[in-house]
Order: structure tokens, then C-alpha cells, then sequence
């Protein structure tokens, strides 16, 4: 599917997505709650088919964080990039989709420990590199540690 | 007091008989085991620290690389520098270890060595103790070694030590079996169990050659299993350094560890002197029955030699095995000894029987 | 007394116990740590635990320029430095659409499949150490040291190169680069036997490996795992195929491929692997076009604000670079989708219902570097 | 019957890939012409790094004692983990105007990660790469290093 056909689909689907303009693949802002069930649909339907999530990263945007989905259908050769938004700083929180694809666990254990993203329904939500008592989110923008970072 | 390096008999007697005119026969018999004693525990750290030493080289040969070079020329010294320095290591006391069994476990070991080599004829004359059921001695004695390995896994208080001598339990168990079969086999062939008879037994020809086939499986089923028996690699499952980091002695150290080095390294020893006994013909020299010329100049080189060079031919093959080969799993371990080694065993020695009673053998 | 860090949240059977692999041990090549729960020998779950060489790299990026980036991506996966680079570097050269020389493609295939060799070598001799042949070790890195000699002569690392800069390289490579290269070509097809010999052909081996650690393609896929381990569950996951770079398109090679799944196939995808990585160096190694080695690039890189991202083919799989600018020197956001990370979530399901014998195996197979997986 | 003949092939099959691999061991344990060692610190004399090995950042000199080096801090600003400290000095040029000449070129050995952006980056070509590999000190600030020599001056051309 090409790049104007997959944009049909996708608001087809999600109404509310908004799209965003870039030059490699198709890319989505998608509502919070939506993502689970999109995502269920595009790893289902047969004309999608999106099997592989090969990147599931973190963004601090400062006024919110992004959760960045890439994935790819292995049968159809397409790519897919999906972001969604979550405002609140204190209790960052997004649907989990590692029951769709398993790769998300680890990865989303990693952003919950960088970014202090939390995923609902995650069977096993822990710190992934960082001890249990680790005070704060390294990757966060406003994170300081006058230890561990070293101000050239 | 006559000294011939072909034959020792006659200096043993000769100091036998020096002790029993100068002691009463008590105090003789106490000089003669300390004698016998010291000799033992002189020989057996010396070679110890000499296989140690081999080993290294032929690895480092086999892997392409030189091997121990600093310590004295070639690095021969190389291993007495290490056993200077695991004696000054401290010995780690494990909390909750059972402090008994722990300490005496590498000292079964130890012993059980001993016991072993008690019984093997060196040259001629040249044994401590020459049973008439001396086979059977060595096979009940040399698997009494599980028992240090056993509580020394189970003592150390950690879960892979124990791991380790369990694995090690099951597989000296089974493979016990291997290797008495294998010997029995010979045994039919020779029809005697005291070393020094079978030893003359085969100065017409040695008992691989002999024997026919059944005599050449015999001899490799036993090489396979008695490795095994002594847990070394391929066979190494109760050490397993990259799945149990050191097995049965992951928790010990310093001299007792050196211990369990030593031991297994003696238990290659005494394996390869008994294969060597029993199928190369000990300290026989090489003969070919009726080439009276041929045997005289085989004769010339001293029995020692021959022991020594049929002995340490055997370690190579057993040092090549472990430096080629991947490790088995616990259960191919099994599988190799009770479906294969041991039923063509069980064959193996009918077919011996059959040969001995038609009387086909040479 | 310190209580445990990260309790594994399992519940305890009857006979189930619990040991620490890691993260010192032998076999965890690095500092991996895994918590096994076991039943006598057989591993009923197992839960990797990480960070023990975290450096915090997608964080440092945050304040480098992007030529400096490339002195931390070569420390991630360490023993394919290049390829890393070459992510970094095309990522910067495409967000630009800087037109790189046809000499510097040449030089960076043929540079990354020397990299996947030696990766692929030292995979092979620390496999071979894992499965108890300690000589397999011996004889990988002698051969891996012919290929670092190259790369020593041609610009001075052994390891962590940083050779590749956005925008070319950083310097022409050595007069003697061809020849050497065509010297090890022949070396290595003589020795490559050799491995199968000791390892490949031998019955403890495949008995070891055969139908020990499987993987569906479905659970492959789901899982993310790709590289050599993907491959061998029938998994078309090369990018050097679906998405070519660099000279690629310009090569015939072979994608590697088995359907059996195991510990063996995984085994041969990497054997066949090398085989192809000759092949492809044949190729080109005769026909680097002469030429610049460098684009003309500003001093200052600046990507324009947007997302970019990019795909190549690690030797330990898919690595994807991916960055989020907002017009500075420095990226907004930097993440390393690294192949490690993923296998690694795999290795749980793998190894279930297998021995601890077989674990060690599976992990081989896998061949990570904890680095990657920690960055 | 079937599974008879597979019982001994199976053996056979064994034993033969088990006598290929001895078959290579053994080789290599009687060829020692093969071993690849090299005894370091005995060839210390022969031991020659290629031209481009990357032993350290110097600063290479000429015969009067003048170095390339203008102290323009490129390659301090380009040094991703700081392992370079440029420190300046102004001095009265002949005609009363005042000029920065580099006073002291720091380079942290421990810190440096080779990666050769300073040598690549700099515009008068001041820096090199050094051959030296034995960096064991017994002290930590030994390690840190000043590249321009006591007295030196710069090269006249790369002044102007």
C-alpha cells in the first residue's frame, strides 16, 4: 500500500488522527485511547498486516511525551509510524500494545525507566536498566544529576 | 644390593630384606609403608605438576599458540610457580557450608588417588602391591572418587556446586559400568586379574594386537568411558565452565582446590596406566612373536620408558579429546552409555568368550 | 542487608528454585544478568536483568554534534562498529541529501562486510567455548586478527574505528587495503573448512543443536528478532535486501535463509553468512571507482527539523538509528533501535522447557552484546 | 531390520565427524610452525606499528622547535568528551597590536577516545597521530600531557 492509500485507511479508521507530513514513511498522531484498538486492527486486517514493530522509542516534547510506534508488514512491505501524545508529566500513561506485539515489552520497559511513561496493562512494568530505587528519568529533559552528568 | 633399571625386582627385595635383618618385623613393616609413602606422595605431586604442565603445552600447541614460556626454559616451572601461589591463597570458609564434609571432601579424593595407584605395576618389580584381583581393586577403589565429588557439591552450600555433583553422580554411576565391562572384557583374554600376570601375559604380542576386534572396541569403549568417569572434557559436565562457571569446585580455593586440580589430573594418570596395562602390555616392550632379533632390540629400551611413553600417549588421545570436542549434554551423556557403549559391550564380551574358548586368539 | 534488586515476579512451585546466571559468569558474554527459575535442569522461566554497563549513550547524543555521535555508536555494539556508524552517517547524509561519493559507498560495503565477518568469527569461536570446544575460540580469533590487521593498517583501530564520518570517510583508505583484503579472502576460504570440521560437523554439536531453542517466524516476527537469529526461522529480514544502501544494490548476494528454527539453523545462517560476505567483498574489492573520499559537508552539521530514521543491517540484525531534530547541531532526541534488545526478549521464550546445557547454546546462538542492549 | 543398519551407520557417522575434528586438532598440534604468538615484550625492538595506528595525539615539531599549531581551539570545541584544553596567551606583536598564541595545548591521554576529530577538524594541520602504545604510568596525571614543547614558537608562514 502506498503512501496516499495508507493515509485513506488510517483515518478511515481513526478519524481523528492527524497526519503528518515526512519524507519516508506515512505518519500518524493518534488519540491515546484509540491506539489499542487501531493497533489491533492494523496487525489483523489483511490488506495492513503490520506484523513487525521494529521501534517502539520515547520523546520528551517538554509540553508532552510521545510515544513513536514504526512498524512494517513483512508480507506487504509497507511502513507505518505512529505517535501518540500524552500531556500529563506526573502520570504519563499509554495504552500497552505488547500484547500485539511481544518486542513492545522490553521496549516499553525501557521507556518507562528513561521517560517515566507508564503503559497500562503491562504484565510486568519495572525499571528495565535503572535500579527499583532510581530517583527520577534520565531521559527527560528537565532531569539534573550533578553526579553521573558531566557538563563539558 | 643390585640395581638394574630393566628389572627391580631384585633392589626391592634387597632393601625388604635390609629393613627385616635390622628391625624387628613390626618396625620393618612401618619403614617399609613410610619409604613407600614418601615415594608416593614425591612421585604423585611431580607428576601431577608435570600434567599439569603438558596439558598446557599440548593446548596452547593444538590452539595454535606457545603456551607457559616465562617461568624457567619453556616455562617448565611454570606450574610449580602456580601451586606456590594457590597454597599462599586464602582459604574462603562459606557461610552455612557444611564444614566438615567441605573440608574433607577434596582429601577423598585425594586419597582415593592413592588407593589407585597402589595397585598399577610401573615396571618390572616395580609396584607397591601386587594383588591377585588387582583390577578388580582399582575399579572398586577409583569409584569411590563420586563420593569426595558428591560432598563436595553438596557441602558447598551453592546451588551450581550442586548441580555439578549431581550431574557427576549420575554419569560416574553409569559409566562405571562401561568401564568395568571394558576391562572384563580383557580379563577373559588374559584369564587372570593381577597386573604383573597380565603384564607377562602379553610378551608375545600385546593384547590389542591379540585380541582381535573385540580387544580394539574394548579398548576405545574404555578410552570413551573412563574419560568420562573422570569427568574430563567432552565429558566434563560436573565442571562445565561456561554453564556452571566451576561445577562441584566452583566454591573452593586455594590449596583445596589445587586438590581437585591435582586429582583430576592424577585420574587421567592412572586411566591412561591402566589402558596402558592392559591393552598396550604395561611396561612389556613391543614383541612380535618368533622376531627374537626384533624383540632383543625392543628389550634394550628400559621398561620405564615403554611404560611411561604407552602412558602418556594415552593422556595426549585423552588431552586431544577434551581440546576438539564440544561438551555433551546430561542426557546424550546417558544416552551414548546405555544405548551404545553399553550394549556393544555386553556384545563385545560374548564375542571375546566365543574367541578365548575356540582358542582363536594368538 | 541490601534487599534484591528487581524481584523477579514469579511465583515459586514446588522444587522450583532460582539461580543468578550473572552478571559475572562465563557464559553471559559480558554483564548480563539472568534469573533463572529452575526445575531440577530444566528452565521453567527465565528474566533477563540489565543496565549493568548502562551509559546512558541516547543521552550523551543529546548533546554531541553529529560527527561526534559516531565515537559513541561505536561502543554500543562494539564488534560491529562500522555498521553502526554507517547508520549515523547515512541517517545525517539523507536527512541533507548529500551526494556521496561512489568511492565511499564501495569503501563502506565493502568495510561493513569485513566487520560481519569478524563479528560472525568471533560469534563462531564464542559459540563454539559455550558449547565446551575452547579451541574454536583459539582458531576464530586468529583468523579475526587478519581482518583487524586490515583494518589497523587502513586507519589505525583494531575495535572502535570511528572511520566513517556524515559525509564520506575520514580518510582514504591504505594502498595496501586491496591486497590485503584479496590475501584474507584466500586465507579464510582455506580455514572457513576448518570450522566445519571442529564445529559444524561435528555429532555433539548438531546433537546439541538440532531442534534445541525453537522459534516459530510468527513468535520471530512478533518479537521483533531479527538478523541471523530471524533468519533461521524463515524470517526475510535483511535489510541489505528489502532496503538496500550503500552499494548494495550493486552486489549479487544470497540472503541467508533457514526454516528449521533452531539453534542449528541460526548456526548455519551465520556460516553461510561469512560465506556471503566473501562474496559480496569479491565483488567490489576490484572495483572501487577512484574519487573523493569525503562529500564536501559544512563545518557545522545541522539536520533540519523534522524525524529521520535509519535502517541497516548489523551483523546481529536490524539496527535503526532514529532522530528527532529541531534544526540544532545536536539532535533533539536520539534512539538507537539496536538487534540485541530485541533478541533478547526472545531469549525467555526460547529457552523454556530446555536444559541449562541447552540455554547456553540458545544464548550463543543469539550472540549478543550486552553494550547494545545496555547502550 | 531398518533400524539396525541405522544403529550402526548412526555409530559409523559419529565416529567419522568426531575423527575429522581430532584430524584438524592434531594437525595443528604437530605443525608449531603455525602458532601465531608474538612474544611481546622480546620483540619489542622489531615490534613496528603501521603508519596510520593510532597511538596518541602529538603535536609534531620541526628542527627550530616550532610547531603548526595556532591556537584557534577547533579541536577543543570538536573533542567530544573534552580531552583537549586550549590555554591561550596574548603577547605584544612588533607593531603594538596584541596576538593569542597558543601558551599550552592540554591533552588528557586518559580521556581520549581516538577518534580523530581533532586531527581531521584542524585547519593548520598541527596535529598527528603518535606511534607510541605503552601507556602504563603508575600515576594518573601523567597522563595528561602538554603537546607543545617548552620554548617552542610557531612555524612563520602559519602565523601570518
Amino acid at each position: 500500500m502506498d503512501k496516499a492509500a495508507l493515509k485513506e485507511r488510517i483515518l478511515g479508521l481513526v478519524p481523528e488522527a492527524e497526519f503528518q507530513e515526512n519524507k519516508q514513511f506515512p505518519m500518524f498522531v493518534i488519540p491515546p485511547d484509540k491506539m489499542h484498538a487501531l493497533a489491533v486492527r492494523l496487525k489483523e486486517d489483511t490488506d495492513l498486516s503490520f506484523d513487525y514493530l521494529f521501534c517502539l522509542s520515547g520523546v520528551d516534547m517538554l509540553k508532552y511525551f510521545e510515544v513513536v510506534y514504526h512498524m512494517e508488514s513483512t508480507t506487504l512491505q509497507h511502513q507505518l509510524v505512529l505517535k501518540v501524545r500524552t500531556a500529563d508529566r506526573e502520570n504519563a500513561a499509554v495504552d500497552t500494545v505488547c500484547d500485539i506485539w511481544r518486542t513492545a515489552e522490553l521496549h516499553e520497559r525501557e521507556v518507562y525507566d528513561l521517560l517515566g511513561v507508564k503503559f497500562n496493562s503491562h504484565p510486568d512494568l519495572r525499571r528495565f536498566f535503572l535500579e527499583e530505587n532510581w530517583k527520577g528519568h534520565p531521559l527527560r529533559k528537565d532531569y539534573v544529576d550533578e553526579v553521573n552528568i558531566v557538563e563539558l | 644390593m643390585s640395581f638394574s633399571i630393566y628389572d627391580f625386582t631384585a633392589f626391592n627385595q634387597a632393601i625388604d630384606k635390609a629393613l627385616f635383618d635390622n628391625c624387628s618385623p613390626f618396625w620393618a613393616t612401618v619403614w617399609e609403608l613410610t619409604i613407600i609413602g614418601l615415594v608416593f606422595l614425591i612421585a604423585y605431586a611431580l607428576m601431577g605438576l608435570f600434567l599439569v604442565y603438558a596439558e598446557r603445552k599440548v593446548c596452547a600447541f593444538i590452539q595454535n599458540r606457545v603456551g607457559p614460556n616465562r617461568v624457567g626454559p619453556y616455562g617448565f616451572f611454570q606450574t610449580i610457580a602456580d601451586f606456590i601461589k594457590l597454597m599462599l591463597k586464602e582459604l574462603i570458609t562459606i557461610k552455612n557450608a557444611d564444614k566438615v564434609l567441605f573440608n574433607i571432601a577434596p582429601f577423598i579424593v585425594i586419597i582415593v588417588n592413592f588407593m589407585a595407584i597402589a595397585a598399577i605395576p610401573f615396571a618390572k618389580g616395580l609396584h607397591a602391591i601386587d594383588f591377585d584381583i588387582g583390577i578388580l581393586y582399582v575399579v572398586a577403589v577409583s569409584s569411590l572418587s563420586v563420593v569426595g565429588v558428591l560432598l563436595a557439591g553438596w557441602s558447598s552450600n551453592s546451588k551450581f556446586s550442586l548441580i555439578g555433583a549431581m550431574r557427576s553422580g549420575a554419569q560416574i554411576v553409569s559409566y562405571e559400568l562401561s568401564v568395568s565391562l571394558s576391562l572384563i572384557t580383557m580379563i577373559i583374554l588374559a584369564g587372570t586379574m593381577q597386573f604383573s600376570a597380565i603384564v607377562e601375559g602379553q610378551a608375545d604380542g600385546w593384547f590389542i594386537f591379540k585380541g582381535h576386534i573385540p580387544a580394539i572396541i574394548a579398548f576405545v569403549v574404555y578410552l570413551i568411558a573412563s574419560t568420562a568417569e573422570i569427568n574430563r572434557g567432552p565429558f566434563d559436565l560436573a565442571e562445565a565452565e561456561s554453564e556452571l562457571t566451576a561445577g562441584f569446585h566452583t566454591e573452593y580455593s586455594g590449596i583445596k582446590f589445587a586438590f581437585f586440580y591435582l586429582s583430576e589430573f592424577m585420574n587421567m594418570f592412572i586411566v591412561a596406566s591402566i589402558a596402558a596395562t592392559l591393552f598396550l602390555g604395561g611396561w612389556m616392550p613391543f614383541h612380535i612373536g618368533g622376531w627374537t632379533g626384533f624383540n632383543n632390540v625392543m628389550d634394550f629400551i628400559p621398561p620405564i620408558v615403554w611404560y611411561i611413553g604407552k602412558t602418556f600417549f594415552l593422556i595426549w588421545v585423552i588431552m586431544l579429546f577434551k581440546w576438539t570436542f564440544p561438551r555433551l549434554r546430561i542426557d546424550q551423556l546417558l544416552t551414548l552409555e546405555w544405548k551404545y557403549l553399553l550394549p556393544i559391550n555386553l556384545v563385545n564380551i560374548l564375542i571375546m568368550a566365543f574367541i578365548v574358548l575356540m582358542g582363536w586368539h594368538f | 542487608m541490601k534487599e534484591v534488586i528487581n524481584p523477579p515476579a514469579v511465583n515459586i512451585e514446588e522444587g522450583e528454585y532460582h539461580i543468578n546466571m550473572g552478571p559475572q559468569h562465563p557464559s553471559t558474554h559480558g554483564v548480563l544478568r539472568l534469573v533463572l527459575s529452575l526445575q531440577g535442569e530444566t528452565v521453567k522461566s527465565l528474566q533477563p536483568h540489565c543496565g549493568y554497563i548502562h551509559r546512558g549513550i541516547e543521552k550523551m547524543c543529546e548533546k554531541d554534534t553529529y560527527p561526534q555521535i559516531i565515537h559513541l555508536t561505536d561502543r554500543m555494539d562494539y564488534l560491529s562498529a562500522h555498521i553502526n556508524n554507517h547508520a549515523v552517517c547515512l541517517l545525517v547524509e539523507n536527512a541533507l541529501e548529500v551526494d556521496v561519493p561512489e568511492r565511499v559507498k564501495y569503501i563502506r560495503t565493502i568495510l561493513d562486510e569485513l566487520t560481519r565477518i569478524a563479528s560472525h568469527q568471533l560469534w563462531w569461536c564464542s559459540f563454539g567455548m559455550d558449547m565446551g570446544g575452547q579451541t574454536c575460540y583459539f582458531y576464530g580469533l586468529r583468523d579475526r586478527e587478519k581482518i583487524l590487521d586490515i583494518f589497523e593498517e587502513s586507519f589505525g583501530s583494531r575495535l572502535l574505528h570511528s572511520y566513517y564520518t556524515p559525509g564520506g570517510l575520514m580518510m582514504d583508505i591504505h594502498p595496501n587495503f586491496q591486497k590485503r583484503t584479496k590475501d584474507f579472502i584466500k586465507y579464510f576460504r582455506k580455514k572457513i573448512k576448518d570450522y566445519d570440521y571442529i564445529l559444524t560437523g561435528n555429532i555433539i554439536m548438531q546433537e546439541r543443536t538440532k531442534g534445541i531453542g525453537y522459534i516459530s517466524k510468527e513468535d520471530v516476527i512478533s518479537y521483533g528478532v531479527t538478523g541471523p537469529t530471524g533468519r533461521g526461522s524463515g524470517f526475510s529480514c535483511d535489510v541489505r535486501k528489502h532496503h538496500p544502501y550503500a552499494a548494495y544494490d550493486k552486489v549479487d548476494f544470497r540472503e541467508a535463509l533457514e526454516t528449521a528454527g533452531d539453534t542449528f539453523a541460526r548456526y548455519m545462517v551465520r556460516m553461510h553468512e561469512m560465506r556471503e560476505s566473501l562474496k559480496i567483498i569479491e565483488q567490489l574489492i576490484d572495483n572501487i571507482p577512484a574519487g573523493d573520499f569525503s562529500a564536501k559537508m559544512k563545518a557545522v552539521i545541522k539536520l533540519p527539523a523534522g524525524e529521520y530514521y535509519q535502517r541497516v543491517e548489523a551483523a546481529r540484525g536490524e539496527y535503526g538509528v532514529y532522530v528527532v531534530s529541531d534544526g540544532n547541531k545536536s539532535p533533539y532526541r536520539m534512539k538507537f533501535r539496536s538487534p540485541n534488545f530485541s533478541n533478547l526478549s526472545a531469549l525467555d521464550h526460547m529457552s523454556r522447557g530446555y536444559k541449562i546445557a541447552d540455554l547456553i547454546a540458545i544464548g550463543g546462538s543469539l550472540d549478543y552484546v550486552i553494550p547494545d542492549i545496555d547502550r | 531390520m531398518n533400524s539396525f543398519f541405522k544403529y550402526f551407520s548412526d555409530i559409523f557417522r559419529a565416529v567419522t565427524s568426531l575423527l575429522k575434528g581430532m584430524s584438524v586438532t592434531a594437525g595443528y598440534f604437530f605443525s608449531p610452525g603455525q602458532i601465531v604468538t608474538q612474544q611481546y615484550p622480546e620483540n619489542r625492538k622489531t615490534l613496528k606499528m603501521f603508519d596510520r595506528f593510532k597511538g596518541e595525539v602529538i603535536m609534531p615539531h620541526n628542527g627550530q622547535n616550532q610547531h603548526r599549531c595556532t591556537g584557534c581551539a577547533i579541536c577543543e570545541t570538536n573533542c567530544p568528551n573534552g580531552s583537549i584544553e586550549i590555554i591561550q596567551a596574548k603577547v605584544d606583536m612588533p607593531d603594538g597590536k596584541k596576538k593569542r598564541i597558543i601558551d599550552k595545548h592540554i591533552y588528557h591521554l586518559s580521556m581520549c577516545t581516538f577518534c580523530g576529530l581533532c586531527i581531521k577538524s584542524c585547519p593548520s594541520n598541527a596535529l598527528a597521530w603518535g606511534q607510541e602504545f605503552e601507556h602504563a604510568v603508575f600515576d594518573r596525571t601523567k597522563l595528561t600531557k602538554i603537546l607543545n614543547q617548552p620554548g617552542s614558537s610557531i612555524i612563520k608562514d602559519i602565523a601570518e
